[in-house]
């Protein structure tokens, strides 16, 4: 009982942290702090959820339940990995193709700036490759 | 307690939150943030196939699927990092001297790849 | 009314209309890398499609090849083509409409003689009574092979799976003779991966961790076919994709002293040969060809048993052969055929 | 207001094979570009792969790999378990593609390498020159 709860629990914090990773991808305004949502907000629910359903395979103990367990701890791990690495290496190619990144307009008059970064950002400007 | 209409709710709200990603694959501006929406996809997808397995019983013979997935999720998003890493390379000016420059062999041999010279003895081996 | 809660409906009608998305998406898009992106989304999708209809094999093996190889070799061709679509010529509309008048009729008519189809799910269905019943209540007792799938797959119906694996093998074949360039005159433009010192640390350390583990996994797969999801195909892909990720991770040269190409070329006739040579000398043995039951003496053991272990033998001959075909899939189409600078 | 549902629930999965099916003809129809085309044909290919699979799925069935009971016995009851038979197809069929998808690359490479274009128009004027 106290672990079906526990369950419900953390899956449902699980998916609290993928309706805010869906609301950073859907709504930030640039290629940077969308990375970061996904980056972050994914793994994390993502080994929520699987955590969740360990515990859920845990409730009646046999050695078949332990053994799924613990393949549930290598894919958390290695997605734990992965994921992360992934989010890297697209931030990469992004960051050596010079995607405009996103400042608030109160920041953009009267400080140093990135002009060509902000005029690009203002016209929708992006790296003609990365459209195809 | 009886899980299963939960774990019912949880993969049909993790699947419409997907379709929500679903949008960036399909409007995002530049083709890394379609890879992004992809790459959320993809490991999701790895949730719902281990609550397809709790639903219907028999984790086990889901999670090898699972697996699978962890490891082989980010090889396309390295491609595509991969490629534009190539691309962003500017091509020679002169196709004419492209066409015949034998340097080109010499340059492909260096590039990145000390272990394989630092490391003679396990070249011959597969 | 008949139809039961418990089919997940809602979550396939959802499926459904995120893969009808991801095709008019893929097909309707400008730029051919978005194209092939997309493709990867939507094979995502349909592999959860097919573990809900409980088919592990068939969605193993849309993970494996969906998630490692589909849209590298696409990213891989990308480099070597022009990759901006420029708008279909007007002259072409009439017949565009043309198309889509005819193909509503064809869809219409189809969808209309979808009512003579048996309902979905149906236990009751023909495809569901007659001879797969069969299968399932005599395969344990004729082969102790557990995995249905597995032993349909290369007893059963061991002809068809020889020849699927000849018709791997010949693709490998045809894109290494369509590719391959000797001639030095036609050397192409060569884009290099620019050097970046201590950029790629992450990426080699997480391939580092992972690969090892991919190829144990790859192997637990292939052997353990017979009692969990799996076989000679996902496994094979899954160890062609360490290769993949090791010449993702540092670069081709790399990957390539590690399997060069013609232990490759090698690798890909052997498995064929392996399956072809056992079923020989099954026929040797006064059997018929690919009839496993002849090696029970030859092993020591029962008639049902040499049935699993033929299994086993012909999984390992797949295996070596998707896997190797796999590898040369990739040098080939990430490097235009040269095998000099890939991805 | 139930038979319509009734009647929706039996055949969507047809008609979602169906659909994709025509998407996947009509862009390989239509569309100018030779790697528009390729896509094209593998959404055509999983949608008959999609309807073959349709086809085995039983209500209330699981994974087509026997359950054993405690005592080491296998359950043998055909209701019980998927139709094996489409997954076995399928699953090859999946293979083949990869390597079919790998030789109209491999074709598309060498288009462009002798055209030096791969939109369809393009490559019929280059050929009448």
């Amino acid at each position: 009982m106290i672990s079906d709860i526990l369950v419900i629990i953390v899956m449902v914090t699980g998916l609290l942290f993928f309706v805010a990773t869906t609301v950073g991808i859907i709504r930030f305004p640039d290629f940077y702090s969308r990375v970061h949502a996904a980056g972050k907000g994914d793994t994390l629910s993502t080994t929520l959820f699987l955590g969740g359903a360990i515990l859920f395979i845990m409730r009646d103990f046999s050695w078949d339940a332990m053994l799924t367990a613990g393949k549930l701890l290598l894919i958390v791990f290695y997605i734990f990995i992965a994921s992360p690495t992934a989010t890297h290496a697209i931030i990469d190619a992004g960051y050596e193709f010079r995607v405009p990144y996103w400042t608030r307009s109160s920041d953009k008059k009267g400080t140093e700036g990135d002009e060509a970064n902000e005029e690009n950002m203002d016209n929708g400007f992006y790296p003609e490759d990365l459209k195809g | 307690m009886n899980l299963e209409p939960f774990f019912i709710a949880m993969a049909v709200a993790i699947l419409f939150l997907m379709l929500c990603n679903l949008y960036r694959v399909v409007a995002g501006p530049t083709v890394i943030d379609r890879m992004l929406g992809v790459n959320v996809i993809g490991i999701k997808t790895t949730v719902l196939i281990v609550l397809i397995g709790i639903i219907d019983g028999r984790v086990e013979m889901f999670i090898d699927i699972t697996l699978a997935y962890a490891l082989l999720n980010f090889i396309t998003t390295l491609a595509a990092a991969r490629f534009y890493q190539r691309i962003s390379q500017p091509a020679p000016s002169e196709p004419e001297e492209a066409l015949v420059a034998p340097s080109a062999g010499p340059e492909v041999e260096d590039v990145d790849a000390p272990e394989a010279a630092s490391d003679p003895g396990r070249k011959e081996t597969p | 009314m008949t139809w039961d809660a418990s089919l997940l409906w809602q979550f396939d009608i959802l499926v459904l209309v995120m893969m009808v998305i991801c095709a008019v998406t893929a097909l309707a898009l400008q730029g051919l890398l978005s194209s092939a992106i997309v493709t990867g989304a939507y094979s995502f999708l349909i592999c959860l499609m097919w573990t809900h209809m409980m088919a592990v094999d068939v969605a193993f093996t849309e993970a494996a090849v969906g998630a490692a190889i589909s849209t590298v070799i696409f990213l891989g061709t990308a480099q070597y083509i022009n990759r901006w679509i420029k708008k279909d010529p007007p002259r072409e509309q009439g017949i565009k409409q043309l198309t889509l008048v005819i193909g509503v009729i064809c869809a219409v008519m189809m969808l209309s003689a979808t009512r003579d189809l048996p309902d979905w799910a149906d236990p009751a269905s023909p495809a569901s009574t007659h001879l797969s019943p069969g299968y399932i209540e005599q395969g344990y007792h004729e082969t102790a092979t557990p995995n249905v799938v597995t032993a349909v797959l290369a007893d059963y119906r061991g002809y068809d799976t020889m020849f699927e694996a000849v018709v791997v093998f010949a693709a490998a074949l045809v894109v290494m003779v369509l590719l391959r360039r000797t001639s030095h005159k036609h050397r192409k433009v060569l884009h290099l991966r620019p050097k970046r010192e201590g950029r790629d640390t992450v990426l080699r350390g997480a391939a580092q961790s992972i690969i090892p583990v991919m190829q144990i996994f790859a192997l637990y797969v292939l052997f353990h076919g017979h009692y969990s999801p799996g076989g000679g195909f996902q496994g094979g892909v899954i160890f062609g994709a360490s290769f993949i990720l090791l010449a993702l991770c540092y670069n081709l040269k790399f990957s390539m002293n590690r399997f060069r190409e013609h232990l490759v070329l090698w690798c890909c006739a052997c498995g064929v040969l392996l399956y072809a040579g056992i079923g020989a000398a099954c026929l040797g043995l006064g059997w018929n060809f690919l009839g496993y039951a002849a090696l029970a003496d030859l092993l020591g053991v029962s008639g049902k048993m040499a049935r699993s272990y033929g299994i086993l033998a012909v999984e390992i001959g797949v295996g070596i052969t998707v896997m190797a075909v796999m590898v040369s899939l990739y040098y080939d189409l990430a490097s235009g055929g040269d095998l000099e600078e890939g991805l | 207001m139930d038979d319509l549902f009734y009647f929706i629930i039996s055949k969507y999965n047809y008609w979602a094979a169906i659909i994709l099916l025509f998407i996947g003809l009509y862009g390989m129809i239509v569309r100018n570009n030779l790697m528009k085309k390729i896509i094209g044909m593998v959404i055509f290919q999983t949608a008959i792969l999609l309807f073959f699979v349709s086809i085995g799925v039983k209500r209330g069935a699981t994974v087509p790999i026997l359950k054993f009971s405690p005592d080491k016995q296998p359950l043998l009851d055909a209701a019980a378990y998927a139709n094996p038979l489409p997954h076995v197809l399928i699953l090859t069929a999946i293979v083949v593609g990869v390597a079919v998808l790998g030789v109209a690359l491999a074709l598309l490479q060498k288009i462009q390498r002798v055209h030096g274009t791969i939109e369809e128009d393009e490559i019929l004027e280059d050929m009448r020159k």
